[in-house]
């Protein structure tokens, strides 16, 4: 099966990804998009460790890192989000820009 | 064989994450958020990386879903739909769209010649003695960040008494 | 597979450290919470001991050959400990004033720290960026540590937006080196770039994109849109923290990977870096002119300081050489002498804040009011804008010295031009102070003790190494990978 | 006595130290100390005067490097050149000076600034006196423009008034304008003969070492000094407000000395002129047209200073003239002449004005009986200057006639010119001199009797006048024409001059009596000057009622187009057009500094860096905008920056 | 007595920041200490410099009292120091007048009173200057080049006048701007060199066999540096502004030191380097010094403040100065140092007297200034004296600077043309003449005229015992060098005929 297909859904995955980044008001939903582009990465990974088995396997331990260190970071992210929607009742990234120019 | 699966299992993940990215409602949001990881899932059944996918089914989605609908309750969102998008929506989908495009042709460029056939798998052993001979050093850091992260997740979410 | 356990001590000595201050901070009552920073304090001194015993050493590697422990990683290692020391010191006081959790702000402090010192060892993507999230995540909780404080909230969900962000794209750009090259190795993927000719194509985006990582982190130009709302948001420490410690490691995971890993694509890269750092130089430096708070002015000034220091690397030729090493080691030297004088400055940002305030106009008449702390800031600020006999100028004549040996004669043209428009706002800050009448602000600041020793220790080393600039330079070149 | 002579320049000098620093305290505020060191130059020169005369054929030249400024020739020395022309000089300028200070502690006694005006005259007649004695042309220059200062600071001397001060700014411009054209022409001498030192470049001139170009240029350099110094046209503006200083001062430096400097300066450096026929071609017509324009601008004025200013511009414009023509020792004789009869002039109008106090000879008259001294030398004065039969003006004036007759016959067109001019300017002198005499000796006293009461100078002023006329008398004798010519052994160029010519000397002796009758006839009946406001038509009338036809047609036919239009369109022309010019020249290049001052370099210049400022900082307020607040925008901002990046590079390809 | 060969010059230029930092830790109110403090350490140095003439050869060409010692060895910058014809004159000059306006600040101090700031400034300003006529090093003349700024834009933003701000940040902006582009060219100019140095003297070995395009390049990088700061035609706009603003004695410093680093920059590094480069630039030189001559004279008749009108008059005499270099002759560079000296003195000197007339009648105008010399006679004469000076009266120092630049002028290196030389010439007698003009004519309204209303009962004080004192030295200088030129001319010549060998003179 040519590795191609699989390099494209994952690019695409990852476009999609900063799509929901950019577009989307509720900072839950990045959350998720980014999700979305961490698994892209990690789809690459395991494919490109499939693609070159002869050589090395470090694909699936790189993919194993980023998922905890996705889910870490999701941790934290929640916090965050968590601690704004306390103090300011909204979760919309338009309103939280207090600080310009 | 192995095509017609893959076939099908992006064809799904397509159109969840599509739908993901243009719900309007938050909770639909989360499940296709899981869709997408269960068919990541199993493409890493399909590409000989077992353990990878059961680490993905338990950690991603036992884990990282669960954490998300949490804090979209936590952050009281409407169940109802709403509208999401901000205004850059029209910049957001030409530069993804930029983006995606640049990256399939310049990959497609490079690996259209390369194709994948499946062998035996490496068992988890090796994949075992590999994080603990030759990635020591990322384990043991990540199991810092890890601690970090809970520390500053408690900080951060407590409430003030 | 044992563990060579002297190069590893340093960071165990850290980790050690981390574990007892979590831990103290659990038995300690609440008006204690004091105590801690002493113990993080001696955490800190003892890494820097055991790295001090390291410094003559010849190169060890260990942990399966990903960690590595030279003279480049030892002296990074030191100065992140520095920074960290002078962090350490300037934020016991404004802790203690502006109520925030103090046990949990060490812990994430040394947490930071110990990613910064892996970074500077590890010569592997997957170390590299495992290091970096350990960098980043305690950093996105210190910026949003003041809870109460709605800025501070904003400050942190910026600054973890846009690091996740990049980290995404650098993930995915990794994933692709590693389908070209089959190794994460620094060394090897050149190894492996040499050997199989790639498309010129696949080598930029991937390489573009793994930058991308690292250009957040240094707050280069099309990435540095978070710098100024994150420090101007977060506790002062941590943004002078984030303006020396996280850059610097954001630097040291470039410099590696441009310097090792890509160096073979140096053609490829070389006008596109260069670009970056003119841009970052100039929007730093033209929009600082407008600054009206004290921090913000920082931040972009530290943005145009970034510029500097990524000049070296648009001189960087394929085939090595002696220009490279002048160029490696001008970036060093640059970060080195940065350390402190930002150090310097943010500190006494830190003293005068609290009585008299953080924006520029609250400076009016300092020089009449606490003539000691206008005189150490004034060194400061002429020292960021490259005057002699301050440090500042050394830094800057090693990198204009890196980039017309390499040939690149309008790019220094270009920073000669950014240094005169630097001048202008360093300059509009210290009129401000001594030019104007003695404003209503409070008569004679009242330092603490530890304030004064980091504003002490930064002032005497910008004065030293403006005289003797060989302690940087020569450091420097020892400590080149190239 | 000749190696001492360098003291002659340094007691004056000493003296002017002495008095600035001493002056106030000395019994009599500082006139001693300048009389006494004048006196002892005076003993000096006399010396070294009569050494000269022993053996006139031997220069007698020593020097001392005073400093090197580069290897080879390029050095620059302290010396002294004595010749004839020298000697001569040393002795005019000493004695006048000598009879100016006796005659100004008299004249000044009670001026607020009695020391400084001693103090200025010893630095002018050391500065003259150095000028005179330097062997190189950079002494030269020191004392030429150390002249120029002394005559500044002695013209502006009353500087309460305004116009004092201007006067003497104007002097120094306009002679600065001269010096400048002198510098240049010190330079290329300089680079033609790799040294300032005077002999040397006469040598190298005469062997022929200079090419014809540079010497004609040299030439005419060195004498825009001496149009400058010596108030020639077209630099003649300042003499006549030169006269706002005090009387002796105009007597000292604006007849005897510093305006001959220039006639001095062809004089010594005759070698150069001598060689380029061209650049002596333009020294004579210059000096015809500044002799005739003068004279003309004298029958006019009606202050009598002004009158002697023009007389001297006139006299001047004679011994260029005469340089111009050949006649070397003729012109160096009038100078010796000339500054006898002129000092007493201008003393004699002093003495005068100090009785009336004023200078307008409009409220004088009749003064011949209250003032018989003044009277009998001021007569004495102008006849010599009118140069008739026994008093020294008219051998003086005749050798330059017959020196241009001469060059005339010679062949040179430029000799015709010349000896129409000094013939038309005899008459001329004559004309004004008459009328000067009568006006303010003869006819009703003009002058309203309670205030002023004329009554003769006290003897300090006295005694130069009776001595300078003296002068007047037995100066011209050392001149005779012909065999008996002392003075051509002493001082001449080249071979001997030519020989007496009875028949112009009488020529110009009937002319110059003429003139003289006629401006006596003139004025002395009429008692009222040409009154150039009122019509001349109503005193045309009633002339011709009381003369007969043989005046009538006198007038008509020689004073009436001289004395009227010619003379006054001469002062029209003086007045509107080269006055003006000068001061347009001034008032525009102040107009042009204010314009380049205000538009070029505030305006454009300064602007230009301070627009320069202004736009980094609207860059920046520009830029400022690009951030936000919003998270979502700064991650647009680093996508489009990746989407650009990247592009970007892989079109460049 | 060869300690003092060795660390002489060292010493000189060092003690006064030793002061510096001793007057730092005074406290403010030992007002009398920091004073006394400020003269000694003034005067030390002054001392050492008297001491140096002895054992310093008049005849020898080439450097003398060097000092040689490592100091970055990693990019090849050491500390090398020494001194020659050229540079002797302007170091003893920087001494002593600094140590004059020790003297002066004894009893004048700029407001707002702050002896302890001033002082110490003036003295770091003075190891500065000296520092740059000394330093054989590009990187070490580069350190003192900028060590200048930071003092000086202080004692202007603070002690100055109304605009002191805008004065002070142009000051400093002007001259970074031209020293960056200097640091450039050293940098270009120590790639080139084979064995990559910084030192001067190796630099003058090997620059002439630089290609003529980069020398030029290298030339014009520098040349812009040194320019800003002479300062030549178009980048002369900084002069007057900080003239005006400045204090006295920081004006006094300005006028008569920190303009000659710009023309000493060019004696020492640019043209020795780069003579074929200087050969191609010298007409643009000589034509922007002789615009700066006539242009600087115009705009003097167009002032009404005086120090604005000496300020641009020392914008003039800097292009009589730079005329004399572009001539590359000997005479012209003989002449160029020595107008360097004698403008120091007399423009010192004539700033000195703007100074003390602000002192007393608080304001500059001259339109309401007139007859200084009745009330205030000797201020008065001591303008005229200086101001006449100044127009180059011949047997005072002005003379000898102007007359040898123009006469160099006419018969200029010859690779140049000598016509437009020629023509340069002519300008520059216009200049003269138009500098005579606007002198005079401010003597006029300042000193002569009757004494205006205004001042009629006011009570001017004369000349003070420490003022006196203060320029005396000055004074017997202008008419020392006026009479006895030899002073400076035997130190010079040998130095400057060296320079001159080089360009093929």
């Amino acid at each position: 099966m040519p590795v191609a297909w699989v390099l494209i859904l994952s690019s695409f995955l990852f476009s999609v990804g900063i799509y929901g980044v950019l577009a989307r008001r509720n900072a839950v939903l990045v959350l998720m998009s980014i999700e979305l582009m961490l698994n892209a990465a990690n789809i690459n990974f395991v494919v490109f460790n499939l693609l070159l088995h002869s050589i090395s396997y470090i694909g699936q331990v790189f993919a194993l890192f980023i998922i905890t260190i996705a889910a870490a970071e999701l941790g934290v992210g929640l916090a965050i989000v968590i601690l704004i929607f306390r103090n300011r009742s909204t979760v919309s990234i338009d309103e939280v820009s207090l600080m310009k120019w | 064989m192995q095509q017609v699966v893959f076939g099908i299992v992006a064809a799904l993940i397509v159109f969840a994450a599509v739908r993901l990215v243009t719900t309007r409602n938050l909770v639909h949001g989360a499940l296709y958020l899981l869709a997408v990881l269960a068919g990541a899932a199993i493409l890493f059944l399909l590409f000989l990386a077992e353990f990878v996918a059961w680490v993905q089914v338990l950690v991603y989605i036992g884990a990282v879903v669960v954490l998300l609908l949490f804090g979209l309750m936590l952050t009281r969102a409407p169940i109802g739909n709403m509208a999401l998008d901000s205004q850059t929506r029209p910049l957001a989908a030409v530069v993804s769209l930029a983006i995606f495009g640049i990256t399939s042709t310049i990959v497609w460029k490079t690996f259209k010649g390369q194709t994948v056939h499946f062998s035996k798998p490496n068992t988890v052993d090796t994949l075992g003695r590999a994080i603990f001979s030759q990635y020591v050093l990322p384990f043991e850091i990540v199991s810092v960040v890890l601690l970090a992260a809970l520390v500053g997740a408690v900080v951060l979410a407590r409430k003030e008494e | 597979m044992q563990i060579d356990y002297a190069a590893v001590a340093p960071e165990l000595v850290l980790t050690g450290a981390l574990c007892i201050v979590l831990v103290v901070d659990l038995v300690l009552p609440d008006n204690r919470k004091g105590l801690i920073m002493p113990v993080s304090l001696l955490g800190v001194a003892g890494t820097l001991l055991a790295l001090l015993a390291l410094a003559g050493d010849p190169t060890r590697t260990t942990l399966g050959g990903m960690f590595v422990v030279d003279s480049f990683a030892v002296t990074l290692k030191i100065l992140f400990c520095v920074a960290a020391l002078l962090t350490l010191a300037m934020s016991y006081d404004y802790l203690r004033k502006e109520g925030i959790h103090q046990g949990e702000f060490y812990f994430l402090l040394l947490c930071s720290l110990l990613g910064m010192l892996t970074i500077a060892s590890s010569r592997d993507l997957l170390p590299i960026f495992v290091s970096l999230e350990l960098v980043s995540v305690p950093a996105f909780v210190l910026a949003g540590l003041q809870k109460i404080d709605v800025k501070s909230n904003e400050a942190a969900l910026k600054f973890f937006l846009f690091s996740i962000l990049s980290t995404a794209v650098m993930l995915f750009g990794m994933s692709l080196i590693y389908g070209i090259t089959g190794t994460t190795n620094l060394a090897e993927i050149a190894v492996r770039l040499a050997a199989t000719p790639v498309l010129r194509s696949i080598a930029v985006l991937s390489v573009f994109f793994v930058v991308v990582g690292f250009g957040f982190k240094i707050s280069a130009f099309p990435f540095q849109w978070w710098v100024p709302d994150t420090y101007e948001g977060s506790p002062v420490p941590v943004a002078a923290f984030l303006s020396v410690a996280s850059k610097t490691a954001g630097f040291v995971g470039l410099l590696q990977i441009m310097f090792i890993a890509f160096h073979g694509l140096a053609d490829v890269w070389r006008p596109f870096i260069a670009a970056v750092a003119i841009l970052t130089m100039t929007f730093g430096n033209l929009v600082a002119l407008t600054q009206r708070h004290i921090v913000r002015l920082l931040a972009y000034s530290s943005i145009g300081q970034a510029g500097y220091i990524l000049l070296p690397l648009a001189v960087v030729n394929v085939n090595g050489g002696s220009v490279n090493h002048e160029a490696f080691a001008a970036s060093i030297a640059y970060l080195l002498i940065y350390a402190f004088m930002e150090m310097g400055a943010f500190s006494v940002a830190v003293a005068y804040g609290r009585e008299g305030g953080y924006f520029i106009d609250d400076y009016a008449g300092l020089g009449y009011r606490a003539p000691g702390l206008a005189v150490v800031m004034t060194v400061f600020l002429f020292s960021l804008a490259g005057i002699p006999p301050l440090a500042g100028w050394a830094a800057k004549l090693f990198i204009f010295r890196a980039v017309i040996d390499g040939h690149e004669y309008w790019l220094a043209v270009a920073m000669a031009v950014n240094t005169v428009i630097a001048l202008f706002y360093y300059a509009k800050v210290v009129r401000r102070m001594f030019f104007e009448p003695a404003g209503d602000g409070p008569l004679g600041v009242k330092v603490p003790l530890l304030l004064q020793a980091t504003i002490a220790v930064s002032t005497v080393m910008v004065l030293l190494v403006g005289i003797l600039p060989d302690l940087a330079a020569h450091l420097a070149r020892m400590s080149t990978l190239v | 006595m000749r190696s001492v002579a360098w003291l002659i320049p340094v007691f004056p000098l000493l003296a002017f130290f002495l008095i600035v620093f001493f002056g106030k305290r000395m019994p009599r505020k500082g006139h001693e100390i300048g009389i006494l060191a004048i006196a002892a130059s005076l003993v000096v020169a006399l010396g070294v005067f009569f050494q000269q005369i022993a053996h006139s054929d031997q220069v007698y030249e020593r020097s001392v490097t005073w400093f090197r400024f580069g290897d080879g020739g390029r050095f620059v020395e302290l010396g002294m050149h004595i010749d004839g022309l020298a000697a001569v000089m040393f002795v005019v300028v000493c004695t006048v000076s000598l009879l100016v200070q006796i005659y100004s502690t008299e004249y000044m006694r009670d001026d607020v600034r009695y020391t400084w005006y001693y103090a200025c005259l010893s630095l002018f007649t050391g500065s003259m006196l150095n000028l005179v004695i330097a062997n190189n042309l950079i002494q030269m220059l020191i004392g030429w423009e150390g002249v120029g200062v002394a005559s500044y600071l002695l013209i502006g001397h009353w500087f309460e008034e305004r116009a004092n001060s201007n006067a003497g700014l104007k002097a120094f411009i306009t002679t600065r304008i001269g010096d400048v054209g002198f510098m240049f022409g010190i330079f290329v001498l300089f680079w033609a003969a790799g040294s300032f030192n005077i002999a040397h470049i006469t040598s190298v001139v005469a062997s022929g070492g200079v090419a014809r170009g540079t010497l004609t240029w040299a030439a005419i350099l060195l004498f825009c000094g001496a149009i400058g110094k010596s108030a020639q046209v077209p630099l003649q503006v300042w003499l006549p407000d030169a006269m706002a200083g005090p009387t002796p001062v105009s007597a000292l430096i604006h007849a005897a000395t510093m305006v001959v400097a220039g006639v001095y300066l062809v004089a010594r450096m005759y070698g150069v002129f001598h060689a380029s026929p061209a650049a002596l071609n333009e020294v004579a017509i210059i000096g015809a047209i500044t002799m005739v324009m003068a004279a003309g601008l004298a029958l006019v004025q009606d202050d009598i200073k002004k009158v002697l200013a023009y007389s001297t511009i006139s006299q001047l414009a004679y011994m260029v003239a005469a340089l111009g023509v050949g006649a070397y020792t003729a012109s160096v004789f009038h100078i010796w002449t000339h500054a006898w009869f002129k000092a007493l002039l201008f003393l004699g109008a002093g003495s005068v004005a100090h009785a009336v106090h004023s200078f307008s000879m409009n409220d004088m008259g009749g003064l011949r009986k209250q003032m018989p001294t003044t009277f009998k030398t001021y007569v004495i004065g102008s006849l010599a200057l009118a140069g008739i039969f026994p008093l020294a003006g008219f051998w003086s004036k005749d050798d330059i006639i017959n020196g241009a007759y001469h060059s005339a016959r010679a062949g040179s067109s430029v000799g015709w010119f010349v000896f129409l001019a000094a013939l038309l300017t005899a008459f001329l002198t004559a004309a004004y001199v008459a009328r000067m005499v009568a006006l303010t000796f003869y006819g009703k006293p003009r002058y309203d009797p309670e205030h002023v009461h004329p009554h003769e100078s006290p003897k300090a002023m006295t005694i130069p006048l009776v001595f300078l006329a003296f002068m007047a008398i037995f100066s011209g004798f050392l001149g005779l024409p012909g065999k008996l010519n002392l003075f051509a052994g002493w001082v001449r160029f080249g071979d001997v001059e030519h020989s007496f010519n009875l028949a112009l000397d009488a020529f110009s002796t009937v002319l110059a009596l003429s003139g003289l009758y006629l401006g006596w006839t003139i004025f002395k009946l009429h008692r009222v000057n040409i009154d150039l406001a009122k019509s001349p038509l109503a005193w045309f009338y009633k002339l011709l009622q009381r003369r007969y036809y043989f005046d009538d047609l006198y007038f008509n036919g020689i004073v009436h187009p001289v004395a009227g239009p010619i003379a006054r369109a001469a002062y029209w022309t003086n007045q509107k057009i080269l006055d003006a010019v000068i001061n347009f020249a001034g008032t525009a290049t102040v107009a042009l500094g204010r314009f380049v001052y205000r538009d070029i370099d505030q305006q454009i210049i300064d602007g230009g860096v301070n627009g320069l400022a202004q736009g980094a900082g609207a860059a920046g307020n520009g830029l400022k905008f690009w951030q936000t607040g919003n998270v979502q925008i700064y991650a647009a901002g680093l996508f489009v920056g990746i989407a650009v990046f990247v592009g970007v590079f892989l079109i460049r390809g | 007595m060869d300690f003092l060969a060795h660390w002489g010059l060292t010493l000189s230029v060092f003690l006064p920041i030793v002061g510096a930092a001793l007057i730092a830790f005074t406290p403010k109110e030992q007002e009398k200490t920091i004073k006394f403090l400020s003269l000694a350490f003034t005067f030390l140095p002054l001392v050492v410099g008297v001491l140096l003439l002895r054992v310093y050869h008049i005849g020898m060409t080439g450097m003398q009292l060097e000092t040689n010692r490592s100091w970055i060895p990693s990019i090849g910058a050491r500390y090398h120091v020494g001194i020659d014809g050229i540079s002797l004159p302007l170091l003893e000059l920087t001494l002593l007048v600094t140590f004059l306006c020790a003297i002066y600040s004894l009893k004048w101090l700029p407001e707002p009173h702050n002896p302890k700031g001033f002082l110490a400034l003036m003295l770091l300003l003075e190891t500065g200057m000296a520092g740059t006529f000394i330093a054989l090093d590009l990187v070490l003349f580069f350190i003192f080049w900028e060590l200048v700024l930071v003092p000086m834009y202080f004692m202007i933003g603070l002690w100055g006048g109304p605009r002191r701000e805008y004065a002070a940040i142009k000051f400093f902006l002007y001259t970074l701007f031209g020293s960056v582009f200097m640091l450039l060219g050293f940098l270009a100019l120590y790639f080139r060199a084979s064995p990559h140095t910084f030192d001067v003297l190796q630099l003058q070995r090997i620059g002439p066999s630089l290609p003529s395009g980069i020398q030029n390049l290298i030339f014009l990088g520098m040349g812009i540096g040194f320019a800003i700061k002479v300062p030549m035609w178009p980048f002369h706009t900084w002069l007057p502004d900080a003239h005006t603003e400045a204090p006295t004695v920081g004006s006094v410093l300005l006028a008569a030191i920190l303009l000659k680093m710009g023309t000493y920059g060019f004696l020492r590094i640019s043209i020795p380097i780069m003579p074929h480069a200087a050969r191609t630039y010298a007409p643009l030189i000589g034509a922007l010094a002789v615009i700066a001559i006539v242009y600087a004279a115009l705009n003097c008749l167009a002032q009404t403040d005086l120090k604005r009108l000496i300020a641009f008059s020392s914008v003039g005499h800097m292009g009589f100065v730079m005329l004399g270099i572009a001539t590359l002759t000997q005479i012209g560079v003989n002449a160029a140092v020595f107008g360097m000296v004698a403008h120091g003195v007399i423009t010192g000197m004539l700033f000195f007297i703007a100074g003390s007339i602000h002192e007393r009648y608080h304001t500059r105008e001259i339109p309401q200034l007139g007859g200084m010399a009745l009330r205030l006679p000797i201020l008065g004469g001591l303008l005229a004296f200086t101001a006449i000076a100044s127009l180059g009266l011949p047997g005072l120092a002005g003379f000898w600077g102007e007359v040898l630049a123009l006469l160099s002028s006419y018969n200029p290196l010859s690779a140049l043309s000598s016509h437009t030389f020629r023509v340069y010439m002519v300008a520059g007698g216009i200049g003269t003449v138009l500098t005579a003009g606007y002198l005079l004519w401010m003597i006029q309204r300042v000193n002569l005229g009757k004494v205006p209303a205004q001042w009629e009962g006011k009570k001017l004080v004369d000349v003070q015992p420490l003022e006196m004192v203060a320029w005396a030295p000055l004074l017997l200088l202008t008419l020392g060098l006026g009479l006895f030129p030899r002073l400076i001319f035997d130190v010079t010549t040998h130095s400057v005929i060296g320079l001159t060998k080089l360009l093929g003179g």
